[in-house]
Protein backbone atom coordinates (compact mmCIF):
# COMPACT_ATOMS: atom_id res chain seq x y z
CA UNK A 1 0.00 0.00 0.00
CA UNK A 2 1.94 3.65 -0.94
CA UNK A 3 0.84 6.53 0.72
CA UNK A 4 -1.96 8.08 -1.92
CA UNK A 5 -4.05 5.22 -0.81
CA UNK A 6 -6.00 4.38 2.28
CA UNK A 7 -7.43 0.11 2.82
CA UNK A 8 -10.67 0.43 4.72
CA UNK A 9 -13.27 -2.28 6.03
CA UNK A 10 -16.48 -2.21 5.00
CA UNK A 11 -19.49 -3.99 6.80
CA UNK A 12 -23.25 -4.02 4.73
CA UNK A 13 -25.93 -4.62 6.90
CA UNK A 14 -29.73 -4.99 6.22
CA UNK A 15 -31.35 -4.56 2.78
CA UNK A 16 -28.15 -3.24 2.26
CA UNK A 17 -25.99 -6.23 2.73
CA UNK A 18 -28.55 -8.62 0.77
CA UNK A 19 -28.43 -6.29 -2.17
CA UNK A 20 -25.25 -6.70 -2.26
CA UNK A 21 -25.05 -10.11 -1.02
CA UNK A 22 -21.42 -9.56 0.90
CA UNK A 23 -21.61 -8.55 4.71
CA UNK A 24 -17.83 -8.30 4.95
CA UNK A 25 -15.13 -6.62 2.05
CA UNK A 26 -11.99 -4.87 2.46
CA UNK A 27 -12.04 -1.89 0.09
CA UNK A 28 -8.99 0.45 -1.29
CA UNK A 29 -9.57 4.45 -1.68
CA UNK A 30 -7.42 6.75 -2.93
CA UNK A 31 -6.49 9.73 -0.91
CA UNK A 32 -8.01 11.87 0.18
CA UNK A 33 -10.94 9.41 1.10
CA UNK A 34 -14.55 10.38 2.59
CA UNK A 35 -17.27 7.53 3.52
CA UNK A 36 -19.46 9.24 -0.11
CA UNK A 37 -15.78 8.27 -1.99
CA UNK A 38 -16.55 4.85 -0.46
CA UNK A 39 -19.73 4.37 -1.48
CA UNK A 40 -19.51 5.39 -4.91
CA UNK A 41 -16.71 2.53 -5.02
CA UNK A 42 -18.86 0.07 -3.67
CA UNK A 43 -22.15 1.10 -5.97
CA UNK A 44 -19.65 0.32 -8.64
CA UNK A 45 -18.39 -3.04 -7.55
CA UNK A 46 -22.17 -3.66 -6.39
CA UNK A 47 -24.77 -1.89 -8.36
CA UNK A 48 -27.96 -2.80 -7.07
CA UNK A 49 -26.62 -0.83 -4.01
CA UNK A 50 -27.76 2.51 -6.45
CA UNK A 51 -31.14 1.59 -4.70
CA UNK A 52 -30.36 2.68 -1.75
CA UNK A 53 -28.81 5.73 -3.11
CA UNK A 54 -31.32 8.17 -0.80
CA UNK A 55 -31.50 5.90 1.87
CA UNK A 56 -27.97 4.89 2.86
CA UNK A 57 -26.54 5.51 6.11
CA UNK A 58 -23.40 5.13 7.33
CA UNK A 59 -21.12 4.64 10.36
CA UNK A 60 -17.15 5.02 10.68
CA UNK A 61 -15.78 3.08 13.74
CA UNK A 62 -18.91 2.08 15.13
CA UNK A 63 -20.26 5.82 15.45
CA UNK A 64 -22.80 7.30 13.31
CA UNK A 65 -21.17 9.56 10.27
CA UNK A 66 -22.35 12.16 7.79
CA UNK A 67 -21.36 11.17 3.87
CA UNK A 68 -18.41 14.15 4.16
CA UNK A 69 -16.73 12.60 7.20
CA UNK A 70 -13.30 11.90 6.17
CA UNK A 71 -11.74 8.25 6.11
CA UNK A 72 -8.10 6.93 7.67
CA UNK A 73 -6.58 3.96 6.82
CA UNK A 74 -7.87 1.29 8.66
CA UNK A 75 -11.03 2.72 9.27
CA UNK A 76 -14.40 0.33 9.71
CA UNK A 77 -16.99 1.73 7.42
CA UNK A 78 -20.27 0.59 8.14
CA UNK A 79 -23.46 1.31 5.81
CA UNK A 80 -26.69 0.30 6.15
CA UNK A 81 -30.60 1.69 5.31
CA UNK A 82 -32.18 3.51 8.41
CA UNK A 83 -32.68 1.14 11.36
CA UNK A 84 -35.39 -0.35 12.34
CA UNK A 85 -34.78 -2.12 15.70
CA UNK A 86 -37.32 -2.44 18.36
CA UNK B 1 -18.81 0.88 36.94
CA UNK B 2 -22.13 1.76 35.60
CA UNK B 3 -24.78 -0.72 37.43
CA UNK B 4 -27.05 -0.15 34.29
CA UNK B 5 -27.53 -3.04 31.87
CA UNK B 6 -27.26 -3.04 27.98
CA UNK B 7 -26.74 -6.17 26.38
CA UNK B 8 -27.45 -7.76 22.76
CA UNK B 9 -28.62 -11.20 22.34
CA UNK B 10 -29.68 -14.13 20.26
CA UNK B 11 -31.19 -15.78 23.59
CA UNK B 12 -34.61 -15.11 24.81
CA UNK B 13 -34.89 -12.22 27.18
CA UNK B 14 -34.99 -12.90 30.94
CA UNK B 15 -37.36 -10.06 31.82
CA UNK B 16 -38.12 -11.26 35.20
CA UNK B 17 -34.17 -11.63 35.98
CA UNK B 18 -33.59 -8.13 33.95
CA UNK B 19 -36.24 -6.10 36.55
CA UNK B 20 -34.66 -7.96 39.53
CA UNK B 21 -31.11 -6.73 38.89
CA UNK B 22 -32.35 -3.12 38.61
CA UNK B 23 -35.05 -2.84 41.48
CA UNK B 24 -32.86 -0.86 44.13
CA UNK B 25 -34.19 -0.03 47.84
CA UNK B 26 -35.06 3.24 46.49
CA UNK B 27 -37.00 2.40 43.86
CA UNK B 28 -40.85 2.54 44.22
CA UNK B 29 -41.29 2.45 40.57
CA UNK B 30 -40.48 -0.06 37.93
CA UNK B 31 -41.79 0.66 34.12
CA UNK B 32 -40.94 -1.74 31.74
CA UNK B 33 -41.61 -2.01 27.89
CA UNK B 34 -41.84 -5.49 26.00
CA UNK B 35 -41.80 -5.50 22.16
CA UNK B 36 -43.16 -8.65 21.24
CA UNK B 37 -43.85 -9.80 17.97
CA UNK B 38 -47.11 -9.31 16.38
CA UNK B 39 -49.53 -11.69 14.39
CA UNK B 40 -49.82 -8.62 11.34
CA UNK B 41 -48.48 -6.20 9.86
CA UNK B 42 -51.73 -3.84 8.42
CA UNK B 43 -53.55 -7.21 8.13
CA UNK B 44 -50.83 -9.14 6.55
CA UNK B 45 -50.15 -12.23 8.31
CA UNK B 46 -46.71 -12.38 10.08
CA UNK B 47 -44.63 -15.68 10.40
CA UNK B 48 -41.65 -14.52 12.22
CA UNK B 49 -39.10 -11.69 12.08
CA UNK B 50 -35.65 -11.75 12.13
CA UNK B 51 -33.55 -9.23 13.71
CA UNK B 52 -29.88 -8.80 12.22
CA UNK B 53 -27.40 -6.34 14.40
CA UNK B 54 -24.50 -4.97 14.30
CA UNK B 55 -23.71 -5.41 17.77
CA UNK B 56 -20.76 -3.83 18.84
CA UNK B 57 -22.58 -0.67 17.77
CA UNK B 58 -25.45 -1.31 19.04
CA UNK B 59 -24.19 -1.46 22.15
CA UNK B 60 -22.44 1.85 22.48
CA UNK B 61 -25.71 3.24 21.05
CA UNK B 62 -27.93 1.30 23.31
CA UNK B 63 -25.47 2.58 26.34
CA UNK B 64 -25.47 6.01 24.68
CA UNK B 65 -29.51 6.41 25.74
CA UNK B 66 -28.47 5.28 28.64
CA UNK B 67 -26.15 8.47 29.35
CA UNK B 68 -29.17 10.69 27.59
CA UNK B 69 -31.78 9.22 30.14
CA UNK B 70 -29.28 9.89 33.25
CA UNK B 71 -28.91 13.66 32.07
CA UNK B 72 -32.50 14.60 31.48
CA UNK B 73 -34.22 12.54 34.48
CA UNK B 74 -31.39 12.12 37.46
CA UNK B 75 -33.74 10.82 39.44
CA UNK B 76 -33.64 7.90 37.80
CA UNK B 77 -32.40 4.34 40.00
CA UNK B 78 -31.20 1.88 37.03
CA UNK B 79 -31.53 1.30 33.18
CA UNK B 80 -31.71 -1.61 31.74
CA UNK B 81 -31.80 -2.22 27.75
CA UNK B 82 -31.71 -5.80 26.41
CA UNK B 83 -32.29 -6.30 22.65
CA UNK B 84 -32.31 -9.36 21.31
CA UNK B 85 -31.42 -11.02 17.50
CA UNK B 86 -31.75 -13.94 15.14
CA UNK B 87 -35.33 -15.21 14.12
CA UNK B 88 -38.08 -14.27 16.41
CA UNK B 89 -41.70 -16.11 16.68
CA UNK B 90 -45.25 -14.83 17.39
CA UNK B 91 -45.18 -13.13 20.66
CA UNK B 92 -41.31 -13.13 21.33
CA UNK B 93 -39.39 -10.51 23.14
CA UNK B 94 -37.23 -8.27 20.94
CA UNK B 95 -36.62 -5.78 22.87
CA UNK B 96 -37.04 -5.70 27.17
CA UNK B 97 -36.25 -2.01 28.75
CA UNK B 98 -36.45 -1.24 32.59
CA UNK B 99 -35.92 1.90 33.88
CA UNK B 100 -36.61 1.96 38.00
CA UNK B 101 -37.11 5.38 40.03
CA UNK B 102 -38.33 6.65 43.77
CA UNK B 103 -41.54 7.87 41.93
CA UNK B 104 -43.38 6.87 38.92
CA UNK B 105 -43.24 9.74 36.54
CA UNK B 106 -39.97 9.91 35.89
CA UNK B 107 -39.44 5.68 35.46
CA UNK B 108 -42.37 6.68 32.66
CA UNK B 109 -40.91 9.68 30.58
CA UNK B 110 -37.50 7.59 30.85
CA UNK B 111 -38.89 4.03 29.52
CA UNK B 112 -40.60 5.88 27.02
CA UNK B 113 -37.26 7.73 25.22
CA UNK B 114 -35.68 4.97 25.94
CA UNK B 115 -37.72 3.07 23.39
CA UNK B 116 -38.14 6.06 20.96
CA UNK B 117 -34.77 7.01 20.77
CA UNK B 118 -33.75 3.59 20.22
CA UNK B 119 -35.94 2.85 17.04
CA UNK B 120 -34.08 6.34 16.52
CA UNK B 121 -30.24 5.06 16.90
CA UNK B 122 -29.49 1.90 17.50
CA UNK B 123 -28.09 -0.11 14.68
CA UNK B 124 -30.91 -3.00 14.26
CA UNK B 125 -33.28 -3.76 11.31
CA UNK B 126 -36.05 -5.96 11.13
CA UNK B 127 -37.03 -8.37 8.35
CA UNK B 128 -40.78 -9.47 8.51
CA UNK B 129 -41.46 -13.16 7.23
CA UNK B 130 -44.66 -13.74 5.54
CA UNK B 131 -46.37 -16.66 4.52
CA UNK B 132 -46.39 -15.66 0.61
CA UNK B 133 -43.00 -13.62 1.02
CA UNK B 134 -40.54 -11.22 3.25
CA UNK B 135 -39.76 -7.36 3.33
CA UNK B 136 -37.41 -5.79 5.69
CA UNK B 137 -39.43 -2.71 7.89
CA UNK B 138 -38.49 0.62 6.70
CA UNK B 139 -36.78 2.73 9.28
CA UNK B 140 -37.05 6.70 9.46
CA UNK B 141 -34.37 8.68 7.90
CA UNK B 142 -32.96 10.39 10.98
CA UNK B 143 -33.22 14.04 9.39
CA UNK B 144 -36.50 12.95 8.94
CA UNK B 145 -36.94 13.34 12.98
CA UNK B 146 -35.61 17.02 14.74
CA UNK B 147 -34.68 14.81 17.79
CA UNK B 148 -31.46 12.72 16.14
CA UNK B 149 -29.20 15.85 15.86
CA UNK B 150 -26.64 15.22 18.20
CA UNK C 1 -66.53 -11.82 29.72
CA UNK C 2 -64.32 -9.25 29.80
CA UNK C 3 -60.90 -10.42 28.70
CA UNK C 4 -59.32 -7.83 31.34
CA UNK C 5 -57.61 -8.67 35.29
CA UNK C 6 -58.60 -6.83 38.09
CA UNK C 7 -57.77 -8.39 41.66
CA UNK C 8 -56.95 -7.53 44.90
CA UNK C 9 -54.89 -10.28 46.56
CA UNK C 10 -52.67 -11.06 49.85
CA UNK C 11 -50.26 -13.39 47.86
CA UNK C 12 -47.11 -11.97 46.54
CA UNK C 13 -48.34 -11.03 42.69
CA UNK C 14 -47.35 -13.33 40.22
CA UNK C 15 -45.75 -10.49 37.30
CA UNK C 16 -44.99 -12.80 34.81
CA UNK C 17 -47.79 -15.15 34.99
CA UNK C 18 -50.21 -11.64 34.45
CA UNK C 19 -48.09 -10.55 31.69
CA UNK C 20 -48.54 -13.69 29.91
CA UNK C 21 -52.15 -14.18 30.24
CA UNK C 22 -52.60 -10.81 28.45
CA UNK C 23 -50.20 -10.87 25.70
CA UNK C 24 -52.67 -11.68 22.39
CA UNK C 25 -50.90 -12.24 18.71
CA UNK C 26 -52.34 -8.84 17.67
CA UNK C 27 -50.12 -6.96 20.52
CA UNK C 28 -46.96 -5.29 19.72
CA UNK C 29 -46.20 -3.40 23.16
CA UNK C 30 -46.63 -4.74 26.77
CA UNK C 31 -45.86 -1.92 29.04
CA UNK C 32 -45.54 -2.59 32.84
CA UNK C 33 -45.97 -0.39 35.11
CA UNK C 34 -45.07 -2.61 39.19
CA UNK C 35 -45.30 -0.34 42.36
CA UNK C 36 -42.32 -1.53 44.87
CA UNK C 37 -41.77 -0.88 48.36
CA UNK C 38 -39.23 1.92 49.24
CA UNK C 39 -36.76 1.72 51.85
CA UNK C 40 -37.53 5.40 52.79
CA UNK C 41 -40.02 8.41 52.93
CA UNK C 42 -38.13 11.64 52.50
CA UNK C 43 -35.16 9.91 54.25
CA UNK C 44 -36.71 8.32 56.74
CA UNK C 45 -36.26 4.69 56.76
CA UNK C 46 -39.08 2.14 56.14
CA UNK C 47 -39.33 -0.94 57.41
CA UNK C 48 -42.59 -2.30 56.10
CA UNK C 49 -45.91 -0.78 54.29
CA UNK C 50 -49.17 -2.26 55.47
CA UNK C 51 -52.07 -2.14 52.71
CA UNK C 52 -55.88 -2.40 53.57
CA UNK C 53 -58.00 -2.35 51.02
CA UNK C 54 -61.93 -2.28 50.98
CA UNK C 55 -61.76 -5.47 48.69
CA UNK C 56 -64.94 -5.53 46.59
CA UNK C 57 -65.41 -1.74 46.39
CA UNK C 58 -61.80 -1.88 44.96
CA UNK C 59 -62.22 -4.37 42.52
CA UNK C 60 -65.40 -2.83 41.03
CA UNK C 61 -63.07 0.45 41.19
CA UNK C 62 -60.25 -1.40 39.07
CA UNK C 63 -62.57 -2.48 36.74
CA UNK C 64 -64.15 1.43 36.18
CA UNK C 65 -60.90 2.20 35.46
CA UNK C 66 -60.58 -0.13 32.93
CA UNK C 67 -63.65 1.12 31.37
CA UNK C 68 -62.51 4.23 31.66
CA UNK C 69 -59.45 3.07 29.67
CA UNK C 70 -60.99 1.01 26.81
CA UNK C 71 -63.01 4.44 26.07
CA UNK C 72 -60.37 6.61 25.64
CA UNK C 73 -57.90 4.27 23.74
CA UNK C 74 -59.91 1.66 21.62
CA UNK C 75 -56.76 0.35 20.29
CA UNK C 76 -55.82 -1.51 24.04
CA UNK C 77 -55.67 -5.38 23.54
CA UNK C 78 -55.73 -6.25 27.48
CA UNK C 79 -55.47 -4.36 30.77
CA UNK C 80 -54.76 -6.51 33.97
CA UNK C 81 -54.33 -4.60 37.16
CA UNK C 82 -53.51 -6.66 40.35
CA UNK C 83 -53.34 -5.18 43.41
CA UNK C 84 -51.83 -7.13 47.14
CA UNK C 85 -52.58 -5.70 50.43
CA UNK C 86 -51.34 -6.93 53.87
CA UNK C 87 -47.94 -6.60 54.97
CA UNK C 88 -45.42 -5.63 52.31
CA UNK C 89 -41.52 -5.82 53.08
CA UNK C 90 -39.03 -3.40 51.38
CA UNK C 91 -39.49 -4.26 47.23
CA UNK C 92 -41.91 -6.42 47.45
CA UNK C 93 -44.56 -5.15 44.51
CA UNK C 94 -47.81 -3.22 45.76
CA UNK C 95 -49.21 -3.22 42.40
CA UNK C 96 -48.38 -4.52 39.28
CA UNK C 97 -50.39 -2.59 35.91
CA UNK C 98 -50.12 -4.19 32.35
CA UNK C 99 -51.43 -2.96 29.18
CA UNK C 100 -51.06 -4.50 26.03
CA UNK C 101 -51.40 -2.97 22.50
CA UNK C 102 -50.62 -3.37 19.16
CA UNK C 103 -48.31 -0.24 19.17
CA UNK C 104 -46.45 1.36 21.99
CA UNK C 105 -48.02 4.94 22.70
CA UNK C 106 -51.42 3.45 23.75
CA UNK C 107 -50.01 0.88 25.98
CA UNK C 108 -47.31 3.63 28.04
CA UNK C 109 -50.29 6.13 28.06
CA UNK C 110 -53.19 3.71 29.21
CA UNK C 111 -50.78 2.42 31.82
CA UNK C 112 -50.03 5.61 33.25
CA UNK C 113 -53.75 7.04 33.35
CA UNK C 114 -54.17 3.30 35.28
CA UNK C 115 -52.06 4.01 38.07
CA UNK C 116 -52.69 7.70 38.14
CA UNK C 117 -56.59 7.29 38.88
CA UNK C 118 -55.89 3.95 40.64
CA UNK C 119 -53.86 6.16 43.25
CA UNK C 120 -57.41 8.65 43.14
CA UNK C 121 -60.15 6.16 43.67
CA UNK C 122 -59.23 2.51 44.32
CA UNK C 123 -60.08 2.37 48.09
CA UNK C 124 -56.72 0.97 49.49
CA UNK C 125 -55.12 2.50 52.56
CA UNK C 126 -51.46 1.83 53.69
CA UNK C 127 -49.45 3.11 56.70
CA UNK C 128 -45.78 2.99 56.87
CA UNK C 129 -44.30 1.26 59.61
CA UNK C 130 -40.76 3.08 60.90
CA UNK C 131 -38.13 1.99 63.36
CA UNK C 132 -39.38 4.24 65.70
CA UNK C 133 -43.41 4.58 64.70
CA UNK C 134 -45.61 4.37 61.85
CA UNK C 135 -47.98 7.20 60.44
CA UNK C 136 -50.27 6.43 57.61
CA UNK C 137 -49.62 7.70 53.89
CA UNK C 138 -51.72 10.58 53.33
CA UNK C 139 -54.19 11.22 49.94
CA UNK C 140 -55.21 13.66 48.60
CA UNK C 141 -58.78 14.37 48.84
CA UNK C 142 -60.60 14.04 45.44
CA UNK C 143 -61.31 17.30 45.21
CA UNK C 144 -57.89 18.48 44.55
CA UNK C 145 -58.24 17.12 41.58
CA UNK C 146 -59.71 18.08 38.65
CA UNK C 147 -59.74 14.63 37.26
CA UNK C 148 -61.75 13.26 39.63
CA UNK C 149 -64.59 13.82 38.78
CA UNK C 150 -66.87 11.46 37.35
CA UNK D 1 -87.43 -1.58 63.55
CA UNK D 2 -90.40 1.63 62.56
CA UNK D 3 -91.00 3.30 59.84
CA UNK D 4 -89.61 6.20 60.72
CA UNK D 5 -86.06 4.74 61.20
CA UNK D 6 -83.53 2.97 59.56
CA UNK D 7 -80.49 0.56 60.07
CA UNK D 8 -77.53 0.82 57.89
CA UNK D 9 -74.26 -0.85 57.96
CA UNK D 10 -70.97 0.77 58.21
CA UNK D 11 -67.76 -0.13 57.84
CA UNK D 12 -64.69 2.18 58.52
CA UNK D 13 -61.11 1.94 56.94
CA UNK D 14 -57.65 3.20 57.52
CA UNK D 15 -57.23 5.74 59.61
CA UNK D 16 -61.19 5.96 60.64
CA UNK D 17 -60.70 2.79 61.51
CA UNK D 18 -58.21 3.08 63.96
CA UNK D 19 -59.46 6.00 65.33
CA UNK D 20 -62.62 4.43 66.25
CA UNK D 21 -61.24 1.02 66.95
CA UNK D 22 -63.81 -0.74 65.11
CA UNK D 23 -64.01 -1.86 61.59
CA UNK D 24 -67.41 -2.57 61.25
CA UNK D 25 -71.05 -1.63 63.25
CA UNK D 26 -74.90 -1.39 62.50
CA UNK D 27 -76.09 1.84 62.78
CA UNK D 28 -80.05 3.17 63.17
CA UNK D 29 -80.54 6.79 61.47
CA UNK D 30 -84.31 8.48 61.74
CA UNK D 31 -85.65 9.38 58.21
CA UNK D 32 -84.96 10.92 56.62
CA UNK D 33 -81.19 10.24 56.48
CA UNK D 34 -78.35 11.26 54.64
CA UNK D 35 -74.63 10.35 54.68
CA UNK D 36 -74.17 13.15 57.11
CA UNK D 37 -76.41 12.19 59.54
CA UNK D 38 -74.60 9.00 59.71
CA UNK D 39 -71.08 10.52 60.70
CA UNK D 40 -72.76 12.73 63.08
CA UNK D 41 -73.89 9.50 64.64
CA UNK D 42 -70.82 8.28 64.39
CA UNK D 43 -68.59 11.13 65.49
CA UNK D 44 -71.24 11.03 68.64
CA UNK D 45 -70.28 6.99 69.35
CA UNK D 46 -66.56 7.41 68.47
CA UNK D 47 -65.48 11.01 69.21
CA UNK D 48 -62.43 10.33 68.02
CA UNK D 49 -63.58 10.61 64.53
CA UNK D 50 -63.76 14.29 64.68
CA UNK D 51 -59.98 14.41 63.76
CA UNK D 52 -61.45 13.54 60.25
CA UNK D 53 -64.28 16.25 59.59
CA UNK D 54 -62.12 17.62 56.90
CA UNK D 55 -60.73 14.56 55.28
CA UNK D 56 -63.60 11.99 55.85
CA UNK D 57 -64.88 10.56 52.49
CA UNK D 58 -67.85 7.72 52.27
CA UNK D 59 -69.19 5.28 50.08
CA UNK D 60 -72.53 3.80 49.58
CA UNK D 61 -73.35 0.22 48.74
CA UNK D 62 -69.37 0.12 47.16
CA UNK D 63 -69.57 3.54 45.21
CA UNK D 64 -68.18 6.64 45.98
CA UNK D 65 -70.79 8.76 47.46
CA UNK D 66 -71.67 12.36 48.63
CA UNK D 67 -72.52 12.98 52.38
CA UNK D 68 -75.49 14.17 51.04
CA UNK D 69 -76.51 10.78 49.20
CA UNK D 70 -80.17 9.64 50.73
CA UNK D 71 -79.54 6.31 52.76
CA UNK D 72 -82.20 3.61 52.70
CA UNK D 73 -82.66 0.89 55.63
CA UNK D 74 -79.66 -1.81 54.93
CA UNK D 75 -77.02 0.33 52.94
CA UNK D 76 -73.91 -0.33 53.42
CA UNK D 77 -71.87 3.23 54.27
CA UNK D 78 -68.53 3.07 54.62
CA UNK D 79 -65.94 5.93 55.70
CA UNK D 80 -62.50 6.35 55.27
CA UNK D 81 -59.99 9.16 54.91
CA UNK D 82 -58.45 9.89 50.95
CA UNK D 83 -57.04 6.88 49.12
CA UNK D 84 -53.61 6.18 49.05
CA UNK D 85 -53.24 3.06 47.49
CA UNK D 86 -51.09 1.78 44.80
Amino acid sequence: MNQDSIRINVLLFGACREAAGISELGCDLSLPATAANAWTELKRQFPALAAFERNALVAVNEEHARMDHILNDGDTLAIFPPVSGG
Amino acid sequence: MSPDIFEITREPIDKPGLEQRLVTGAAGAVVTFDGVVRDNTKGRSVLTLQYEAYEPMAVKEMQRVGEEIRKQWPDVERIGIVHRFGELKISESSIVIVVTSPHRRVAFEACRYAIDRIKQTVPIWKKEIFEDGEAWVEGQRPDSDQNHGR
